[in-house]
């Protein structure tokens, strides 16, 4: 019923769809998988309208159509589910799910905000939130959020006659694993209204929820499988376009670390409402990692050894000397380096070259009275270029252009590069392909060999359970549980769960 | 006598002299022109007219600029040959503006000026002088520069003594407030030379007058807007005890008059300065007991008419004497009684004046304290 | 959750304790301050003011920047003069025409300042500087630099009749306000305004047309700096060039003192409101407490920094500029 | 494509188009003598716009230049018989301090640099005033020629100004460019949470650039205040919007980290010739500020890189 035919989108520079096609079955739901840059997003602007294509046809029901920006689109029954945070936090949520569309609300231009509230209560019992509709958005949940996201889609119900097509972006990256399921029971009960694009990274969701999955690499569609037939190695073979290690997690590296050397402890540090009474030490070679919900407390602490947050009470010692000031800047000194969750907002300056990204936490080193030695920043990032293969034209592009993986080794780069030996990574997967998160696992292995201690919040909880030598489990802010993972002795992930919840 | 007929006269009474004596001074040098005795001096040939001013929003400069296009018409030019350098309270502006100008002109210019703040005149004379054109510059200027410093490049300054007028309105105000009570004083911009000289004529005016204090004096910076609300507050503060208010200009009068309107105050006594058009008839109506007129008018055709005659040899600066080269403006003064009289010879019919009489109406040698 | 609720309450009614907190160190040190005749006064001085800081408050919450409302101001006062005049000079015939005019005269300039901005993709900042200069330039070519006196009674009526001890310019700044205010609140156009501040680009993804919104909003802005205009001339009778002088920076610094952030989404007009009484009242109480001139701009700064940080959550920014 | 490359070009094909337009319309305007006073002249608000830059480059305004120039012109009329060459560094200093509090006021109290550098602006006139007596001063000649007349002097027919403006721009352009305090400067203002995750001290660094845009602002007074040869302190009036705007036109938006001294330096002379070509093309007395404000209009829609803007506010 809605189909893409041949469709191209070129970039100065880059071809980055070649000639896809793609269609999409009432009360279908379709996968859309690719590694990052291989397209995905691309795509799925040309179907929301964000986005022109240069070539090919675009038809709903054998009619063609052409969208100039989102709302046309809509109009034609096309919504987006974006990320998490796309909604606008200021406002109120029956604001948000109505933004754009007030006008049935508006008589002699007074919005009526009682049939707006009556209006957007019916949306949510679609999603079966029950949350009052004139609450400020920034209150709410991840995971409320991203249901009001839903909701809001699925007012084009109402405003449009024909079918939907709802596009579903990393719906589940903020998700809970119950919330993910309560997810996909909604999105199937939904497929007797409209049908469903689905991305994600995540592998296992994609084959569990959609009907067909389309492979995509490089611009083009490589493959498309249906669900009944699909197979995980298969696909990634196709996305990546080599065989995926079935030792995934680099299990076979992992080496015991240096119980004699402790880089950083915590001896019972509460930080206000986010963390109480932790202790904890960290060893040299040692990958730890902190599990937890959202809000468990986990990125707090991170935060805390770096010096971007400032505890209550207790005590943090950093190779020996206990903290006394928590600034980040006492933390870089300390050789803490911090690879944060947003990568293009803490993790690197969009704006800045590959090199000018990589000193910028050592320029100290590369100075002499204040005065850059251009030559020599040029000539490390040439040497992290090669050593973590980034893929980029050379030291002089703008970060904000490379993709997510390579922007993610610029950071890693940066600390290692400066010696740091502290290293806190904070969802260093995250949006990443498999490819890119392999190269991850890859060098936290070799950071772990070098000696560096590696605090981590990991991305899944097959991840932590990976790459740890420790689990530390938290609830509500405190310690749960202590898991020792030893390679072949590791805990499991119903083990990891039972604490957390 | 009104100070109108009197000024009237007094000016007839130049005119005339300077009939008589035709054969000496400014007359002999412009017997010497018409004669087409060819001027020694490296005098110019047809400069450009310019005159450089602060802004044309306020009515004072407009009338200083009407006097710098009378003049130039009266050389059989249109309007348009007068040059307008605009520097919108800027300085810099200013000064850079007459540097592109001369650039232009390549010096051949007779430029008429009020240079902003005093100490941009020097530059603006140096860089006239050095370029051969020749300046007129009215209002600001340092005390340590003079235009016989000069030779004949900078041709004159005028400006005015304000202290004694303004001393003179003051007690014409504090007469009317019956030597007792309360006057508040609104000012310029505080470091403006004009502001500065006004509050002393009311101090010294002050001095006679020992049962009136002087309450409040704060700057109200020229402006109506400013005036106004620095009025209401002065209400607020001293309530009945403002029995009269001493304005700095007439532009700071219209907005307290308007603070006064909003309270229902009608009678309060105020003087003011300038004698705009406005403000003469609100003389005649009585709401301004006084203003001082400065004749903008002939003002700016006179330092225009200066730096041109100057420039194109009709008289040699460098041979006048220096109260010829630094002098006061005339000061009129404005009464309800003459107000009539005053705008109907100054302000329906602006007279026309002989553009060569350069030092007539003038009022004196500058004098330094 | 107790701690957390007061501190937002503390920070939502920070301007107007820091309102009153002045008021009574006026009066404290001038009794004479505190007296409905010189509120009076404060309220004329405020209402153009309170008009124009409410234009740009819209546009300040959109996150975008106006600064073009001191020549909006002048050619709209300039406009209204001259029609007024040409139409009889007094409100009892068809001049009356020239007031809802004037409003038309400062939505178009809005509209050309919004599309400046919006087609020609200049942020607001520099195309509305730039305007600001197009406008004064403009009303000093309508005017040749002189001043247009408005005499008419009815019309001055705003400032010399009072009800209850206050001029009708009062109520008109009033009753504008509460039209504000349900713009804001009760219209699609406002509740888009912070849609916009709080994120542009996710409001274009709903299907907003941000672009439309844009420059509604500075129409909507240009049309408050009419009212504004006509207010400043009904306080001094008198349109000229100079009649938008010093709005620029005295209405921006309402709006801040007011509690709306510059990075937008965060505010409205009752905190204006507020932001322009807190300067208006310091203006007047540095007079009457007899300030010496030279030292009322620094007393100013002191008290706009110190009533900005009081006014500010402190926890929920992150970082200024 | 090419439109692609040429983007970083356009501020100074702009100012080029200008020259050649105004010199089409009156030869006298090439002249290298008019073009090199036109520069020199401009030198004192190219000082403050240079300054301003670094303001406007961290995403911030600094709009208390004006003021703190007109204070400085003050200080250096009234400290000149005091202090003699040292009243340069006196007058140095007391930007640079005034800067820094702006700076700390932004940075530690959370006031927008809109609002704190207008009120230090405030302070700094205030002390102006106070300073002054509240009139007009002017420097003894032979003091302003002795220790400062090298300011305002010429040699080969190059007014010193315009050495005194290469020096500073050029001592800017290797600060933004070469130095650490320069890169982070520009990770602060291109992406001020990844600078303070790399452990830059971004207060010190936005203190540091308010003060250096004091600095540079009493800089420009002093050399105002030497080339008039007095100070008042109302004197700078009229610098602060050009300053702004030659900075803005120059390329370097509000948004930051983007631009940058050169720019700023096309930008003062894109003003300049704009400024003069009104007189070259006799543009009328009354139209002169409508007409300034179109050409600024079209100049800075074609300045600026819209590319890296990430969203237009």
């Amino acid at each position: 019923m809605y189909e893409l035919r041949q469709v191209d989108k070129k970039f100065p520079g880059v071809h980055a769809l070649k000639s896809i096609d793609f269609k999409i079955g009432r009360g279908e739901i379709v996968g859309l998988v690719g590694e990052n840059g291989a397209g995905k997003s691309t795509l799925m602007k040309v179907i929301y309208g964000a986005y022109q294509p240069d070539g090919g046809t675009i038809t709903i029901d054998s009619v063609a159509v052409r969208f100039q920006n989102p709302r046309q689109a809509m109009q034609k029954g096309i919504g987006m589910v974006f990320q998490e945070q796309s909604l606008i936090t200021n406002l109120t949520v029956m604001e948000n799910i109505f933004l754009g569309y007030e006008q049935q609300f508006v008589k002699f231009g007074v919005v009526n905000w009682k049939a707006m509230a009556a209006a957007a209560r019916a949306q949510l019992a679609k999603v079966k939130l029950d949350i009052d509709p004139n609450m400020i958005t920034a209150k709410l949940s991840f995971a409320q959020r991203q249901l009001v996201e839903l909701a809001k889609v699925l007012t084009l119900e109402e405003r449009v006659d024909g079918d939907l097509v709802i596009l579903l972006d990393e719906p589940t990256s903020v998700l809970a694993k119950e919330e993910v399921e309560l997810l996909f029971r909604l999105v199937r009960e939904l497929t007797t209204r409209a049908s469903f694009i689905f991305v994600s990274h995540r592998m296992d969701e994609v084959l569990e929820l959609s009907d067909r999955i389309y492979v995509m690499k490089d611009g083009e569609v490589v493959d498309v499988v249906s669900a009944a037939d699909a197979n995980v190695d298969a696909i990634q073979h196709k996305m990546v376009g080599r065989d995926v290690d079935k030792q995934y997690y680099r299990e076979q590296k992992q080496e015991p670390y240096d119980a004699d050397r402790t880089l950083a402890s915590f001896d019972a540090v509460s930080l206000g409402k986010k963390y109480r009474d932790i202790s904890f030490d960290l060893r040299a070679g040692e990958v730890l990692c902190l599990v937890g919900t959202e809000g468990s407390g986990r990125e707090a602490i991170l935060r805390t050894v770096f010096g971007l947050e400032t505890p209550d009470s207790g005590s943090v010692t950093l190779k020996g000397e206990e903290v006394r000031a928590f600034t980040a800047r006492s933390g870089v000194e300390k050789g803490v380096g911090y690879v944060p969750r947003e990568r293009k907002v803490e993790g690197l300056v969009g704006g800045m070259n590959v090199y000018e990204n990589m000193t910028l936490s050592q320029m100290r080193r590369y100075s002499t009275a204040g005065v850059l030695r251009l030559g020599e920043e040029r000539q490390l990032a040439r040497d992290w270029i090669d050593k973590l293969s980034i893929k980029t034209p050379s030291e002089h592009k703008d970060c904000g252009g490379l993709s997510g993986g390579n922007q993610q080794k610029v950071v890693l780069a940066k600390w290692r590069s400066g010696g740091s030996d502290i290293i806190l990574l904070d969802h260093p997967t995250r949006g990443l392909d498999i490819g890119a998160k392999e190269d991850v696992y890859d060098m936290v292995r070799a950071m772990s060999a070098d000696g560096v201690g590696i605090l981590l919040v990991a991305d899944t909880l097959e991840e932590a359970i990976g790459l740890s030598h420790t689990i530390i489990v938290l609830k509500d802010g405190e310690v749960q549980h202590r898991f020792d993972c030893a390679p072949g002795a590791k805990p499991t992930l119903y083990d990891l769960v039972h604490y957390m919840i | 006598m009104s100070f109108i007929k009197k000024f009237i006269e007094q000016e007839t009474i130049n005119r005339r002299n300077l009939l008589l004596g035709a054969a000496y001074g400014v007359g002999g040098l412009v017997a010497a022109k018409t004669l087409g005795a060819g001027s020694a001096q490296a005098a110019l040939t047809d400069p450009a007219v310019a005159w450089s001013y602060r802004n044309r929003t306020n009515p004072y400069w407009n009338e200083i600029v009407s006097g710098g296009e009378a003049f130039v018409e009266s050389l059989g030019k249109s309007k348009d040959f007068l040059t307008h350098l605009i520097n919108e309270g800027s300085s810099e502006k200013s000064l850079s503006d007459v540097k592109s100008l001369l650039a232009k002109t390549n010096g051949n210019l007779a430029l008429a000026i009020d240079t902003n703040d005093a100490p941009n005149a020097r530059p603006v004379v140096e860089s006239v002088a050095e370029a051969g054109a020749y300046v007129s510059t009215l209002w600001n200027k340092t005390d340590d520069l003079h235009p016989w410093d000069f030779g004949d490049n900078y041709v004159s300054h005028m400006s005015w003594s304000d202290e004694g007028p303004a001393e003179k309105t003051a007690r014409i105000l504090l007469d009317a407030m019956g030597g007792k009570g309360g006057v508040v004083h609104l000012g310029g911009i505080a470091s403006n030379n004009p502001a500065i000289e006004r509050l002393n004529g009311l101090k010294n005016a002050l001095k006679d007058y020992p049962d009136v204090e002087l309450l409040d004096a704060q700057p109200a910076d020229w402006d109506t807007q400013k005036a106004n609300q620095v009025m209401s507050s002065f209400l607020t503060r001293y309530g009945d005890e403002i029995t009269g208010v001493h304005c700095a200009n007439d532009t700071i009068a219209y907005g307290v008059l308007e603070a006064l309107r909003a309270e229902g105050i009608e009678d309060m006594p105020i003087v003011s300065y300038d004698g705009n058009p406005q403000a003469v008839d609100l003389v005649g109506q009585g709401k301004i007991l006084a203003t001082v007129f400065t004749n903008p008018h002939w003002g700016g055709g006179i330092t225009a008419a200066l730096a041109y005659h100057a420039a194109i040899g009709s008289f040699k600066p460098s041979e006048e004497p220096n109260e010829h080269r630094e002098f006061y403006g005339p000061t009129v003064f404005i009464t309800p009684d003459d107000a009539a009289e005053f705008k109907k010879s100054f302000i329906e019919n602006v007279p026309t004046y002989d553009w060569t009489d350069f030092w007539g109406p003038s009022n004196g040698q500058i004098m330094y304290k | 959750m107790n701690d957390l609720l007061t501190r937002d309450m503390l920070v939502k009614w920070a301007p107007l304790i820091v309102l009153i907190v002045l008021v009574l160190m006026f009066a404290l040190i001038e009794p004479r301050f505190f007296s409905v005749r010189n509120f009076a006064r404060i309220g004329i001085s405020s209402a153009p003011a309170l008009m124009v800081a409410i234009g740009v408050t819209f546009i300040i919450i959109m996150g975008s920047i106006d600064l073009s409302m001191e020549g909006t101001v002048s050619v709209c006062a300039v406009a209204f003069a001259f029609c007024f005049l040409a139409l009889g000079g007094t409100l009892w015939s068809a001049a009356w025409l020239a007031l809802p005019l004037a409003l038309v005269v400062g939505a178009v300039i809005g509209l050309i300042n919004g599309l400046v901005h919006v087609k020609l993709k200049i942020p607001s900042f520099m195309a509305s500087l730039a305007m600001g200069f197009v406008g004064t330039g403009f009303a000093l070519l309508l005017t040749g630099g002189d001043r247009v006196r408005i005499e008419d009674e009815a019309f001055r009526s705003l400032l010399t009749v009072r009800w209850f001890n206050f001029p009708i310019m009062c109520y008109v700044a009033l009753a504008f306000l509460l039209i504000a205010w349900f713009i804001q609140t009760r219209t699609t156009l406002g509740r888009n305004f912070y849609a916009v501040g709080g994120g542009e680009e996710l409001a274009h993804a709903s299907g907003l047309n941000v672009n439309r919104v844009r420059v509604l909003g500075f129409m909507l802005a240009g049309v408050f700096y009419a009212v504004g205009a006509l207010l400043a001339v009904g306080r001094i009778g008198i349109a000229e060039t100079a009649t938008g002088s010093n709005f620029m920076f005295v209405s921006i610094t309402s709006v801040v003192v007011g509690g709306t952030a510059l990075w937008g989404g965060i505010g409205g007009v009752f905190n204006t409101l507020i932001g322009v009484l807190i300067v208006n009242v310091i203006g007047n109480g540095m007079v009457v407490v007899g300030l010496p001139g030279y030292v009322q701009d620094g007393v100013l700064g002191l008290l706009v920094i110190i009533a900005v940080v009081l006014s500010t959550d402190r926890k929920s920014v992150d970082f200024v500029k | 494509m090419t439109l692609e490359r040429l983007k970083p070009h356009l501020p100074w094909i702009t100012l080029l188009a200008l020259v050649l337009v105004v010199g089409i319309g009156d030869s006298n305007f090439l002249k290298p003598q008019n073009l090199i006073a036109m520069a020199a002249d401009i030198v004192p608000l190219f000082i403050m716009a240079l300054g301003m830059t670094f303001a406007i480059y961290i995403g911030g305004i600094d709009l208390s230049a004006q003021s703190v120039a007109n204070m400085t012109t003050v200080i250096a009329t009234v400290a000149l018989p005091l202090f003699g060459p040292f009243t340069a560094l006196l007058c140095i200093v007391a930007g640079l301090a005034l800067g820094g509090v702006s700076g700390y006021v932004t940075t530690r109290l959370l006031v927008p640099s809109f609002i704190s550098t207008l009120a230090i602006g405030g302070i700094a006139y205030s002390i102006g005033q106070y300073l002054s007596g509240q009139r007009a001063l002017y420097m003894d000649a032979a003091m302003r020629d002795g220790y400062f007349g090298w300011m305002v002097g010429s040699s080969f027919g190059i007014p010193h100004e315009l050495f005194i403006g290469a020096v500073l721009v050029i001592a800017a352009y290797f600060v933004q460019s070469r130095t650490v305090f320069g890169r982070s400067l520009k990770a602060v203002g291109a992406g001020e949470p990844a600078a303070v995750a790399s452990g830059i001290n971004v207060a010190r660094i936005k203190i540091m650039a308010f003060a250096i845009s004091g600095a540079l602002a009493a800089i420009a007074g002093l050399l105002f205040s030497v080339k008039l040869s007095g100070g008042s302190p109302t004197i700078a009036n009229g610098f602060l919007l050009p300053a702004i705007v030659a900075v803005l036109v120059g390329g370097t938006p509000l948004t930051g980290g983007v631009g940058g001294v050169i720019n700023t330096l096309i930008g003062t002379l894109i003003v300049a010739v704009i400024r003069s070509s009104m007189l070259y093309f006799e543009v009328d007395a009354t139209r002169q500020q409508m007409v300034f404000g179109l050409v600024l209009i079209i100049a800075i829609a074609m300045t600026i890189d819209r590319s890296k803007l990430r969203v237009v506010k």
